[in-house]
């Protein structure tokens, strides 16, 4: 039986346009992370009401599971890439995972 | 639907060698790249938009729209006028110039534009690959391979039209809502530039010595703007360029005038210009 | 689909002045309320439904199913029958009123109805939507306007009524699963009360001078309970109401048993009360 | 560069019918909600298993990003008028973002 | 589709009695058994698989692919070959054996294995549901019964597959990729135990006396591998088994060579094998 | 009005393969959870890039709001059913909700 330790961790929340996950799965793969999980999302923020329909109109939410560092060094790169030009937020929530050894 | 159109194409690629097309292609990526470069100036002076809306506009204007392609070669069919069989390997072939050419005007040929994003984004778009990959199947199998197949896919085809049509015309009415900024120029661009696009379109049909259809079916495609493949590709690449703007453009006007009004308008412009020229 | 029926029903529309069909759209609004305020008292009293359900019921069975009317144009269509074509126009306007009379049943007029919430979800829910968008359409275009795109729509009807009806089964199905409360009375309920309908139906088609065809089509929007506006708008305004309950009824059985038996008994009922009253 | 300053915010989430999502909408609106985001979900609670399939059998997850204050204001107005009748679950969770003035 | 297939089938049957297809089942299960049994020595030993991939991968190949028989289905309607009506049914039965001896290849007949879990997810996945829905409904309401509802699920059948097998060609294009590890091995297999499965299957034809067409039908049906019934199961019940490993094989080579090559290759050896036979 | 007092809660999260949903749901039912939540979803982790398109490629996540012996006795149970075999994540967040009585 794995032993059960419990470990914190950071889960890190972006909520951004649909048409930038490809851009954004790349950026991830030279930030070195190797896991996230992304769902199909609409909303409304400061860039107006995206509630879904097709592509351009609707949003992603992107989960990232990883330390405080990595959560800092994504969402710097992120915001500075993408803040100014595009609908998004980001934000960091604390959480407990078993095998740290997985992010 | 994006299949069977490339599909058919595909299979009349097969019937004629590839060189006897070549004139023809090349043509097209020039057309493509001259309405861009034409529409830019005057989205830019005229209509007083940032160099990237204009530029973005432009590549939408420059590119083509395969739903109002798919309408066109459906009330072609209604009317059965012929036209040259190889319109959907130029339909391909005009989504792509309009991207570069809108970039480079937007962003000059500086580096750290993400090609390889835009390229991912553009060749690897759901539209293009369908459309891309029932060219080639077609090409291949040429007309008995795809025997078995094919008879499927043409039924679909009218039935994908409508529910496709019935999908972007929602959206379309929705567009409409957001043309309070730059509004009343824009209405005018989405209905001149098509027109204008439509006769640049029957010129070129007539050099490259097109039936009275096949100009009319190129006037189409010139008319026609884009409102997926390129909001995407410009999406990433002119980030700054407001997409609200060129999709209620390409998509709430432009769409609508051509579906409703544009496809029998460009026909008769190519049987006009067909016979005064050739009268 | 929707849009299907709608554009059928909006291109007869241009046909006949408005006027003339204003006697049946008062008649239609009027029929809605009758059966809504029939079907009230025998839930209430009978069925000892508690007051909310027993007026979401009555409104469901007060309303109109616009899968169960699809059906039965394409049975029509096979055993060519003819009937008055504004029916599609009558079908929107009796959603309404069975709404409006449930809600006042349950609630009284008290202002703190969400009124606007609850005409937000009926008229902008999707179906509505689509089948007036239709309509509209179809009545501006007229016959020749939408040409171009008619055929689209209709080959395209039958194959998305089978994949909704495929759907409504399932769910259907799902729904008998729910019938252990009030179970008997709402299996009786949801048999006896489309007949009786039926026959109120024809009774109305009589009183409107309609063919043999338009009396079996109105015998069956009458006999037809809705199971997507009603509900969505009962869940707004009568909270209390128990969704199960009534959709149990109106899908689980009701439309169940329309398509099945339902639409060839409403026509043989036409028939009969045609041929005893004109015989 | 925006200054990177990382501000303790709350996440408000709401799990309930999806046939109520306009009233809900209509709701943030006058509450002064400036942003949300939905997803499509489904499951099951006291009021029995909603697994989808169909707009009267599934939920919607709601998140707002918002202060201590907002997340009490709505989740409590969302208690009043819609627990009583509606199948519906509320949770508050902390967590950390990088531009306060967006919220 | 699935239900336009069980319709036909389900009509079928209520024509014959049932204890005439009782040879037909028993033979079919037993087909269905017997490929398993064969295939999995031979990826265990030849191709070195561990004994979970061996046995679900076999299990994979003794069971078979709706989409498939649906392209045979097509192919044989425009060649109008006949075939015995009740396919369908064996298509059914065919779907279950292979599963069960796959199960037991690699778990022994532990009571651990989950079978309700397994039992639950082979006969309530999507797929077998409306198959057997579609059977029933046949079955029960005979030719008449269905008739106002036959003509939209028929309609509906080509265009459905069209879009199904447009989005398998995709995926098993994908799978295509991560043929890395016993990739040779993979490819050899997924093209000669259909080619073998396919013999078999037209000696059961004969033993039970089908026609040339009935023949074809059952070898496309043994040679077809499953690739989403079996694969649910088995991710359930033989958890240390690859995923991707069977649906490259059975997805990415055996479904695009059957739909390419192996629908007209199987009739060829059946008529052959009919005429040296009954020569 | 119910009196309006918070009570701290955890948020278990799993996210993995879709192909075990209805085999979670039963066990989810033997370790007595009366709710949970799920969403249809996609990522890549060690297991490989699953980016949905049909089944046996795409991955849900789970939600379910329990205290914190709850949390820790399905975590447990689920890791040692599941980790070895299939793609999962598990990881385990603090929230607070209105009525206790509820979960
Ligand atoms: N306060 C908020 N709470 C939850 N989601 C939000 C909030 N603000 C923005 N979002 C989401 O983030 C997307 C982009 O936000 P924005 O950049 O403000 O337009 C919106 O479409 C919403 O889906
Ligand atoms: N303990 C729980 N954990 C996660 N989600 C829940 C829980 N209880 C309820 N839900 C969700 O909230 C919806 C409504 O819950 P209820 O009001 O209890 O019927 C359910 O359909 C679930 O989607
Ligand atoms: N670090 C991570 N952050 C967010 N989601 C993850 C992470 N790692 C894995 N996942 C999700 O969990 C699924 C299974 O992960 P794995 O077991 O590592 O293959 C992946 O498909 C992702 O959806
Ligand atoms: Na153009
Ligand atoms: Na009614
Ligand atoms: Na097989």
């Amino acid at each position: 039986m794995m032993e059960d330790k419990i470990h914190n961790i950071k889960v890190l929340t972006i909520i951004t346009e649909a048409s930038i996950e490809s851009s954004l799965i790349d950026d991830f793969e030279s930030l070195g992370v190797n896991g996230f999980t992304i769902i199909d999302a609409r909303g409304k923020g400061r860039r107006g009401s995206r509630m879904g329909g097709w592509e351009s109109n609707s949003n992603i939410r992107i989960e990232i599971i990883c330390d405080a560092d990595q959560a800092k060094k994504i969402s710097t790169f992120v915001k500075d890439k993408y803040f100014e030009n595009y609908a998004i937020v980001i934000y960091i929530s604390d959480s407990q995972v078993f095998r740290l050894d997985k992010f | 639907m994006l299949i069977a159109i490339g599909l058919k194409g595909g299979v009349e690629l097969a019937k004629q060698s590839l060189v006897s097309l070549l004139p023809d292609m090349v043509a097209v990526i020039f057309m493509g790249s001259l309405l861009t470069l034409i529409a830019y100036p005057v989205l830019l002076y005229l209509g007083k938009f940032k160099v990237g809306d204009a530029a973005s506009i432009a590549a939408h204007y420059g590119s083509v729209s395969v739903g109002t392609f798919a309408v066109a070669v459906a009330y072609y069919g209604t009317k059965n006028v012929f036209y040259e069989e190889h319109m959907p390997l130029l339909l391909v072939l005009l989504e792509i110039p309009a991207i570069l050419v809108g970039i480079i005007l937007a962003k000059g040929i500086t580096k750290n534009t993400q090609w390889s994003i835009v390229f991912h984004e553009v060749f690897l778009g759901k539209g293009i690959v369908l459309l891309v990959g029932g060219l080639l199947i077609g090409w291949i199998a040429g007309p008995e391979g795809i025997a078995s197949i094919e008879p499927l896919f043409f039924d679909l085809f009218k039935g994908v039209l409508a529910i496709f049509l019935l999908e972007m015309g929602l959206i379309a009415a929705m567009q409409v809502g957001s043309l309070k900024n730059h509004g009343v120029f824009l209405i005018a661009f989405g209905i001149l530039m098509p027109l204008f696009s439509a006769v640049i379109g029957c010129l070129f049909g007539i050099m490259l010595g097109m039936s009275v259809g096949g100009m009319g079916m190129l006037a189409t495609l010139a008319a026609s703007a884009s409102y997926i493949a390129v909001p995407a590709a410009m999406r990433i690449s002119i980030p700054e360029a407001n997409p609200t703007l060129s999709l209620t453009a390409s998509l709430g006007i432009t769409f609508s005038f051509n579906v409703i009004f544009g496809i029998p308008i460009y026909l008769k412009i190519a049987e006009l210009m067909h016979s005064t020229i050739t009268g």
